[in-house]
């Protein structure tokens, strides 16, 4: 039997690399997309463990809707960066630079 | 202590879990990132199989792998993105930003770790009978329990719609359209226009 | 559970909204030419409705539905009579200025409801469930809204940083529920509650709490989660910015109402240090680095951070006073806002009104415009007999009735430094020469909007005492 | 009788206000108008004063003492306005009124050109009114009211002339002079309520010798007698009002008002009441050994050394005006040894005869058209007989011949310093009798070289030269007839007939007049015996030395002051004093000024702190705004960091 | 029949309503927006002269009370009143705002229906400070008053009108925010916003000091003390004449007010335990600053560092009863000390004022404030020649002025308390006659110094109205000040009484 601590650290270190990769990349934004989705991913572990370890189906009822307003954020995100790339034709991470200060 | 089965499939898929998720983030080329995203998915839906969370696994891989990986894809290959510039400050603060987030991990992991949610804290129940569907039981408590948050959800699809459609639809102006209500409206005048024409033979010189 | 439509009433409201929404949306695209007039009109239809049907009916208040997902109390209730009339007044602004604009689109007003919605559903959240979706369903709202300017690159490259921050907050703030979820095996708040009081000291819960406060915290805009709110204001364009920076203020301090005092009202000694930490680096950051600001709109972009300091300080004081004193300051900073960004959107007629430089002489221009901008203004840098003074008040009174007589001596020195540059606006408008003589019209809609939206900060400035008892009763 | 009192110093108020308002609103109600009706306010103050004098001293009537309404309370403590007419004040307000009108009617005749006629009327109108109620005054607080009043319109009246630079110099200087005189003036009040607790001189006389043994510690082991102190304090407003060295200095320059002025300012008003005031305190000097001293040293200082600065001048209103000086050193001497009554009596006398020269100087610079320059005149008898002949009596009362009023006065005053037995009487006595060569010699060098000698001046004003008008002739007779008669005429009611009653109290050991009283066998007696006296031989050595330089032998005035170089420079630059207070006081006061205000407010308090926090702010935020980059991944990265002290945080406070 | 009407609240809104109708009458209306004003300055004075001529002299109870409850959930009243201690400031103040009125109707040009507005919504909120009972409303009058006071410096001010402006609103905000910390913990300790209450409140000897020290830089900023006094000089220099006279004569009059409506019944101990510093201070302010007045060379500025003097004798006036206290010879002086620091105040409000209103008469004329340009004003102006004399003389504390009044009771008080108090303080005879006399005989005595000062023309009938009404007051009050301290006696002793009850032994004894 594997225990939920295993599930939990696992869906920690993936958040942390979901995280890290928002903050290092410096190039692309549409891995940026993706590091939320491997961040939306990490708590959804998280959720089905708790779920399986608690026998409650109410995790895997929030982990269908997290997966939902995934595929929103996704769609919404993606439109956002087909925007983006229109305007300036780039959608490099170091161009988003016109507002500061 | 030999690995049970369960033990072993677990390790493999997270190993490969992970592994795919640093690649998602590091890969120098955004297909590549795509990809590894979808291997991560895979790996992650087998981990919730051992979970017995068999609908949301399935529509992990159907939706997510289905629709909105290929979404990315197709994003990614629209945008012709240019490959050839490197990741220019990467490894400069690559160090810092591996510290943090190894500390945040670590941390983490110290509290999450088997101390708390180890066998002897946390047993799990045992499996579900044979009878037990999965789907079923999500549909049961869905459709019941979490409508209201059902419907907000439905609504958050429909924005995601909205929004999707208002950034990217563009009506270009030198796209020729046939507008059928337009067609039945028409007037005779505004088809229609009478010209005087000069009698003939003074104008021709 | 409820068994009949008729046990669905108290959420009438929200229903109503969702299906007027969908009528905006869909005749929108029918309407052919005058889109906008038609959106606009129905919009305004439904927020108006949707207030007339909070207000019908308020005898059933307290009720909770679907297991307690969804509550309807008198925080509710009030909280969501502020973003209905706020919007309102929001869409009234923006009108012109979409028109002006080019931006003839339903959609501002179609997503616009949207967001009203998941305020709304944010606000009786009872459940961490129906508190995420709410969330998301404003911010992903917003987040279209925001990059609804199709053609303009502050807009597209706003929309992109508000979408990925504020996606990866939600995401941190998921993963806290998720830890709550796993140590309270419950998704109900009431239930959490329970568990956190029980409990408190425990490190999941602890560690549950850090990411949950990152969550609120980013919903609000304080330091160091804050970096959205200036680029974001800045690049929408004005009528999105004067949405944005408005009603979802309210939402953000039922977010934190609900997640925070109602559900981890256990570890209230535990998130009010924290709490504390991000107020005085709001106060300090959010006073001083707006000094240096040329944009109006990213002025009042810091303005909100600074702002929302002090809203913090309202509720890590962790008493009744302490809540009603931070429910009081968001409605009213949410007016405040409102107000001032919908001096800007009237002044952006045309040509955008975003630099400092551009309100020079207005005074002279319009003198009741730059009267009502002189009251905000001076309502922002807690001035009586303006409202922006009792929020304050009622904030340090809060604050030193628990003892932090430190915190309310930092606040009150910040807020001189903060008043620098609210006076600066009522320089220029009323010390400077006009660039041109032109008069500025703001229309008659709204021109009456904005005169009742300014009169309502004076109007409270001068008799408080309502509103004040009503913030106290609904958080106690 | 109240009405009576009240009258005497109301009328000249009313003649002031309407000759000042209407003379200012309505220009063309006239001159005539004008003058009548200051005249008549003064004149008709000098009959009341007389019929106060008559009932006082023939009917015996006690000191009146009561208020006229109360200016205030506070604390519980009643200010009052109130008059105490006891004799001195009688003989005060009588010698005041009387020179007032004198003047009054002079200034019709000395004024006629002038534009300013009507304003000058309400101002001296006003001066007349001020000392009035400074002499008749029964507590401190009206006794300041009226010392600053005569301040104020000394102020006014030397910058009469307000285009003349000069002139508004001369007045600013009298002034602030006068002002640094008031504050130990205030301060003595201030003292005296601290701890007297009351104003009153009454309340304050009569408490005051219960005060003796009472000291304040002025700085931390050095105890004072509150007396003393007060006195002092007090005496420091009397140098200033009456122009004791080193206060002295604006009293020259007060030359620069038209003569009348001079002459009210000189004689009747204004530097007599600091005199006065010290006579009127008697009750608290006699308790103050050190005090009188010190009045008796500055006022043989002042005696002495102003006298020897007459003798240089060319101005013949200067020449009067340092005379002055010298014989407010006199009275001060008098105070200093006690002789109380000599003071005042020679107060009195010298009122007329010193407005009789002011006035006949007066006279001379009408006939010289305005030329004050003594080396630009000469021969004058023979123009204008009556102003020569009023000055002679004039000058022969100064240097005080036997007979003349100047005589009985000053004399007393030389045999009460060499009477007195306190600390400085020895000195004193020598100086005042210096002062008496001295006298002789400034007044007689200005008396030769006015009317005897060469005529200097140019031809045409040779040609226009001729007597003064009866306006100005009238009042120099009548007031040539007491400078001759009035001393011998009360020398001894007043200084031995214990005239002056209770006002003026003198400790029996102080009592140099009552020592002097046994040798005194009536008036004429005592000028026959006169020529025994240093004083006498000294007047006259004068008068003979300033005949031969200044009138045969003109060649020996150079000398003399080739030979006594030093002496002459000290003298020529009046010692220096002026240019010490342009140039250390005035000079050093701006200077510190704009030291403080540039440096300490511009530099330090606004530049370092004030804009200087704003600087700070300001730079904050352009420093702050910096960490706003634009990059994505900084604001990612923020949040993370933000997160991550949050957990660490708590994890912390869970171990 | 007048003892029932609210009356302070009808002082204190009149102008308030008066201000709106003028603004919405507009500059349109040409002269009807100036009359409306004028109208309703006229009208709020004379509804404020039943204040004085019905007031009881014979309590310290606060009088014309008026209390409704207004913001209930913090037991924040509408509570107004008046004692001794405030009521002849409040006359002060309508008095004042009338002649404000009529000083800018012709002269301001620009926007006059918003400069007359901005004075008459002042006024209102001035009689407010000194009316209200509740530390709230304290708060809001004080506050809401800046907000006219920046626009009219900032819109009718001179060149540096936006520094000076700037610099005075933060500057005074800054005071009162901490102010406003110390009302809120008062607040805390006593239950209620009833600035009564916070005089009975029992408070520690650390609690008190913080206090103190946060009413201290509050009041001090805006009496103003040294060393947070430079924002005055610069702020009169710029503001047009109204919004200098209104300065000088009454804000500044707030601040000294607070020290004693605040600091000294509230914080007794601290106060006791600090005055050494406000005495410091004060005599600082008399002697330094009155070098400083000495070489301005800009006559706004020059009166404005003479405001700063004279208020140093108010402050001292205040502080030295504890010095008198310690002497051992009972209280006798402390009363006197206050009433001369309070007649020192209404005197100053009529001199600053005047003098203020006769520079801008010079200033409407030459448009220039240096001293240099001045020479032989009497000789084309004498009726004006002779009004600045008088004020002049006024401000050096004449005695027959009112200027020597409050310095005189002042002076005499603090000898009580110490000598060298005393003597400093005194230093103001010397000193302020230096800088007035100087100032005005470079200004009005001497040749005619241009021909700009040829072209001068004489007062006009609206000028001689405004400083012979001045002038009236200023002997007014020297010649007879007794109707004026008369009403102050029963509240200053009250306040002594209180100023010198240790706070500290009540704590001791009712823990």
């Amino acid at each position: 039997m594997i225990p939920l601590s295993h599930y939990l650290v696992l869906g920690a270190a993936l958040f942390c690399i979901a995280v890290a990769g928002v903050f290092l990349n410096r190039k692309n934004v549409i891995v940026l997309l993706m590091a939320i989705e491997l961040m939306l991913l990490a708590v959804n572990t998280n959720f089905v463990a708790f779920a399986r370890y608690l026998g409650d189906t109410t995790g895997q009822v929030f982990v269908f809707f997290v997966l939902t307003v995934a595929a929103a954020e996704a769609a919404i995100g993606l439109a956002i960066l087909v925007v983006l790339f229109r305007n300036r034709g780039s959608i490099n991470v170091d161009d988003l630079d016109r507002m500061k200060g | 202590m030999p690995l049970s089965f369960e033990e072993f499939l677990f390790y493999a898929f997270g190993a490969v879990l992970l592994a795919a998720a640093l690649g998602v983030i590091t890969a120098r080329n955004p297909v590549h990132s795509v990809l590894f995203l979808v291997l991560a998915f895979f790996t992650s839906a087998a981990l919730w199989l051992l979970m017995e969370a068999e609908f949301l696994a399935l529509t992990l891989v159907l939706v997510y792998v289905g629709a909105v990986m290929v979404l990315f894809l197709f994003v990614v290959m629209m945008l012709d993105i240019d490959l050839a510039a490197l990741r220019a400050g990467f490894a400069r603060y690559l160090p810092l930003g591996l510290a943090v987030a190894a500390i945040i991990v670590w941390e983490m992991a110290s509290v999450l770790g088997p101390a708390r949610f180890g066998p002897q804290r946390m047993e799990a129940p045992p499996p579900q009978g044979a009878g037990y569907s999965n789907t079923k039981a999500l549909g049961e408590t869905l459709y019941t329990q979490h409508l209201y948050a059902f419907e907000v959800a439905a609504l958050i699809l429909l924005v995601a719609i909205v929004a999707a459609i208002a950034l990217t639809l563009r009506r270009r102006p030198d796209v020729k359209r046939q507008e059928p209500a337009r067609q039945v409206r028409v007037r005779r005048r505004e088809r229609v226009r009478l010209v005087r024409l000069p009698p003939a033979g003074e104008g021709e010189g | 559970m409820p068994s009949t439509l008729t046990d669905l009433a108290p959420m009438l409201p929200e229903i109503w909204l969702a299906a007027m929404a969908c009528v905006v949306l869909v005749a929108d695209v029918y309407a052919g030419r005058g889109r906008i007039t038609v959106a606009y009109l129905l919009a305004q239809l439904s927020l108006l409705g949707a207030l007339w049907l909070l207000l019908r009916d308020r005898s059933a208040v307290p009720v909770s539905l679907f297991d307690g997902a969804f509550l309807r109390d008198e925080l509710a209730d009030l909280l969501k009579l502020f973003v209905l009339a706020l919007t309102a007044a929001a869409f009234a602004y923006a009108r012109g200025y979409l028109r002006d604009r080019g931006l003839e689109r339903g959609e501002y007003f179609t997503l616009g409801l949207f967001g009203v919605l998941g305020m709304m559903v944010l606000i009786s959240a009872g459940s961490l469930l129906t508190l995420y979706l709410g969330l998301e369903l404003l911010a992903l709202s917003l987040y279209a809204m925001v990059a609804l300017h199709r053609d303009s690159l502050e807009a597209s490259e706003a929309a992109m940083k508000y979408f990925v921050l504020g996606a990866l907050a939600s995401g941190m703030a998921l993963y806290g529920i998720s830890l709550l979820y796993g140590v309270t095996g419950t998704l109900g708040l009431d239930e959490v509650a329970r568990a956190a009081a029980a409990d408190g000291a425990d490190p999941v819960m602890l560690l549950a709490l850090a990411f949950v406060v990152v969550g609120v915290a980013f919903k609000l805009g304080a330091v160091p989660f804050h970096m959205w709110i200036p680029d974001v204001y800045h690049g929408a364009p004005a009528a999105v910015a004067l949405y944005v920076g408005a009603a979802p203020k309210i939402a953000g301090f039922a977010l934190a109402m609900r997640l925070l005092v109602e559900g981890l009202g256990g570890l209230q000694g535990q998130w009010a240090d924290m709490l504390t930490v991000l107020a005085v680096l709001s106060l300090a950051v959010g006073n001083v680095v707006a000094i240096a600001q040329t944009n109006i709109k990213r002025m009042l972009g810091y303005s909100t951070i600074s702002h929302m300091g002090f809203l913090l300080l309202g509720l890590l004081a962790g008493t009744r006073d302490g809540y009603g004193a931070a429910m009081f300051y968001a409605l009213t900073y949410a007016l405040m806002a409102a107000g001032a960004f919908g001096v800007v959107a009237v002044m952006s007629r045309g040509c955008e009104a975003e630099r400092l430089d551009d309100y020079r002489g207005l005074n002279a221009r319009n003198p009741w415009l730059a009267f009502l901008m002189l009251v905000l203004m001076f309502s922002m840098a807690g001035v009586p007999p303006t409202v922006g003074f009792y929020a304050k008040l009622t904030v340090l009174k809060a604050v030193i009735d628990v003892g932090a007589l430190w915190l309310a001596v930092l606040a009150v020195i910040f807020s001189v430094i903060g008043a620098f540059y609210y006076l600066r606006v009522v320089k220029l408008m009323y010390f400077d020469e006009p660039p041109q003589e032109a008069p500025v019209h703001a229309g008659l809609e709204a021109g009456t909007v904005l005169s009742v939206n300014g009169l309502a900060v004076l109007g409270l400035g001068i008799l408080p005492g309502a509103l004040l008892a009503l913030c106290l009763q609904a958080v106690g | 009788m109240r009405y009576v009192y009240l009258g005497i110093p109301l009328a000249p108020l009313l003649g002031a206000l309407v000759a000042g308002l209407f003379g200012a609103f309505w220009p063309r109600l006239g001159r005539t108008a004008c003058h009548t009706v200051a005249i008549l306010g003064v004149a008709v103050s000098f009959v009341l004063s007389l019929v106060v004098l008559w009932d006082v001293t023939l009917n015996g009537a006690p000191p009146f003492d009561g208020a006229v309404y109360t200016w205030m309370v506070s604390d519980g403590i009643r200010f009052e306005i109130g008059f105490l007419i006891d004799r001195l004040t009688a003989l005060m307000v009588t010698t005041v009124s009387f020179v007032s009108l004198m003047v009054h009617i002079y200034t019709i005749g000395y004024m006629h050109d002038d534009p300013g006629y009507n304003r000058f009327f309400a101002y001296i109108a006003l001066f007349t009114f001020s000392m009035l109620m400074l002499v008749m005054s029964n507590n401190f607080l009206q006794l300041f009211f009226g010392w600053e009043a005569v301040g104020l319109v000394s102020y006014l009246l030397i910058g009469f002339w307000y285009t003349r630079e000069s002139a508004i110099r001369a007045n600013l200087k009298a002034f602030l002079v006068n002002r640094v005189g008031d504050f130990g003036f205030l301060l003595g009040i201030a003292a005296i309520l601290a701890y007297f607790g009351s104003l009153d001189y009454a309340d304050v006389f009569a408490a005051a010798p219960m005060a003796r043994e009472l000291t304040m510690s002025l700085w931390p082991g050095v105890e004072w007698p509150v007396l003393t102190v007060i006195c002092v304090l007090l005496f420091i407003g009397a140098m200033g009002k009456s122009a004791q060295v080193p206060l002295h200095v604006w009293l020259p320059d007060s030359m620069e008002g038209p003569t009348p002025i001079s002459a009210l300012i000189h004689a009747a008003t204004m530097v007599t009441a600091g005199i006065f005031m010290v006579a009127r305190m008697s009750p608290l000097y006699e308790l103050s050994e050190a005090a009188l001293s010190l009045v008796l040293v500055v006022g043989a200082v002042t005696a002495f050394a102003t006298g020897l600065l007459g003798i240089v001048q060319h101005d013949i209103k200067r020449v009067i005006a340092y005379s002055t000086l010298s014989q407010l050193g006199y009275m001060a001497v008098a105070l200093g040894a006690s002789a109380y009554a000599a003071a005042i009596f020679h107060l009195m006398t010298h009122a007329f005869f010193k407005a009789l020269l002011f006035l006949a100087a007066g006279s001379v610079i009408i006939a010289m058209h305005h030329e004050q320059d003594m080396r630009k005149m000469g021969g004058l008898r023979r123009y204008m007989p009556v102003t020569y002949w009023t000055a002679v009596i004039g000058a022969l009362a100064l240097i005080g011949t036997p007979g003349f009023s100047g005589f009985y006065s000053k004399e007393h005053i030389i045999e009460a310093a060499h009477g007195a037995q306190r600390w400085g009487a020895e000195f004193a006595y020598w100086a005042v009798l210096a002062g008496v060569f001295v006298t002789a010699l400034y007044t007689f060098r200005m008396f030769f070289l006015v009317f005897h000698g060469r005529e200097r001046m140019d031809e045409h004003t040779r040609a226009h030269l001729r007597e003064s008008p009866k306006v100005v002739t009238v009042p120099l007779v009548l007031l040539a007839i007491p400078s001759v008669a009035i001393g011998a005429l009360t020398v001894q009611p007043l200084l031995f007939g214990g005239w002056f009653g209770e006002a003026l109290r003198v400790a029996p050991e102080h009592d140099v007049l009552g020592r002097l009283a046994a040798h005194f066998e009536g008036a004429l007696a005592f000028a026959a015996h006169a020529v025994q006296t240093p004083p006498f031989w000294l007047a006259a050595a004068g008068v003979a030395t300033a005949a031969v330089v200044y009138l045969w032998r003109p060649a020996l005035a150079g000398l003399a002051a080739r030979v006594a170089r030093p002496l002459y420079v000290a003298l020529v630059h009046k010692y220096w004093a002026d240019d010490f207070n342009e140039i250390v006081v005035a000079g050093g006061a701006r200077a510190l000024g704009r030291l403080l205000w540039k440096v300490g407010d511009v530099l330090v308090i606004d530049g370092a702190l004030v804009n200087g926090t704003a600087r700070l702010v300001g730079l904050a935020a352009v420093v702050a705004r910096q960490v706003q980059t634009g990059y994505l991944y900084h604001y990612a990265f923020a949040m993370l960091v933000g997160l991550l002290a949050f957990v660490s945080w708590l994890l912390a406070l869970t171990r | 029949m007048l003892a029932d009407w609210p009356l302070l609240s009808l002082v204190v809104w009149t102008p308030i309503v008066g201000g709106v109708l003028v603004l919405l009458a507009g500059d349109r209306a040409g002269t009807g927006a100036k009359r409306i004003a004028l109208a309703f300055a006229l009208l709020t004075f004379a509804l404020s002269i039943p204040l004085f001529t019905g007031f009881d002299r014979d309590t310290a109870l606060m009088q014309f009370e008026e209390r409704v409850p207004w913001i209930p959930a913090f037991d924040i009243y509408y509570h107004l009143g008046v004692d001794g201690i405030s009521m002849p400031l409040n006359l002060l103040t309508t008095f004042a705002t009338v002649l404000v009125v009529i000083a800018g109707w012709e002269v301001i040009r620009e926007r006059p229906a918003q400069y007359m507005a901005a004075f008459l919504v002042m006024e209102g909120l001035m009689v407010g400070v000194f009316s209200a009972l509740d530390a709230a409303l304290f708060y809001v009058f004080w506050e809401g008053m800046l907000i006219p006071m920046f626009l009219v410096i900032g819109m009718w001010g001179g060149p540096r009108r936006v520094y000076a402006t700037i610099k005075f609103f933060l500057y005074t905000f800054l005071g009162s925010v901490l102010m406003l910390v110390a009302l809120i913990y008062l607040y805390h300790k006593s239950g209620s916003f009833s600035i009564l209450d916070y005089h009975q409140v029992p408070l520690g000897m650390r609690e008190q000091l913080l206090i103190f020290l946060a009413f201290l830089v509050a009041f001090a900023v805006k009496v103003p003390m040294w060393p947070v006094h430079t924002w005055l000089p610069d702020a009169h220099v710029e503001a047009p004449t109204g919004g200098s006279v209104i300065l000088a004569a009454i804000m500044l009059k707030i601040g000294a007010y607070g020290f004693l409506r605040f600091s000294l019944p509230i914080t007794p101990d601290a106060s006791a335990a600090l005055d050494w510093l406000m005495i410091l201070l004060s005599l600082v302010a008399v002697v330094y600053i009155g070098f400083v007045a000495l070489v301005q060379e800009d006559m706004k500025k020059l009166i404005a560092y003479s405001s700063i003097a004279h208020m140093g004798l108010v402050t001292l006036g205040f502080f030295i009863l504890y010095t008198i206290a310690e002497r051992g010879s009972g209280l006798r002086g402390a009363a006197l000390g206050i009433e001369g620091g309070l007649v020192q105040m209404i005197s100053h409000g009529f001199i600053s004022g005047a003098l203020f209103l006769c520079v801008g008469v010079l200033y409407d004329r030459m448009h220039t404030r240096l001293i240099r340009d001045y020479g032989g004003v009497v000789n084309t102006m004498p009726a004006f020649a002779a009004f600045a004399v008088l004020f002049a003389m006024a401000n050096a504390g004449l005695p027959g002025t009112s200027g020597f009044v409050g310095e005189f009771m002042v002076v005499l008080a603090s000898f009580k308390a110490d000598p060298w108090f005393a003597a400093l303080a005194a230093t103001t005879v010397v000193l302020g006659a230096a800088y007035t006399l100087w100032l005005v005989k470079r200004v009005v005595f001497g040749p005619v110094a241009n021909e700009r000062v040829a072209a001068l023309r004489d007062l006009d009938a609206r000028e001689y109205v405004v400083l012979g009404a001045l002038a009236l007051a200023v002997i007014a009050v020297g010649v007879w000040p007794d109707p004026l301290t008369e009403v102050m006696h029963a509240s200053v002793e009250n306040l002594v009484q209180q100023a010198t009850s240790s706070k500290i032994q009540m704590l001791a004894a009712h823990p």
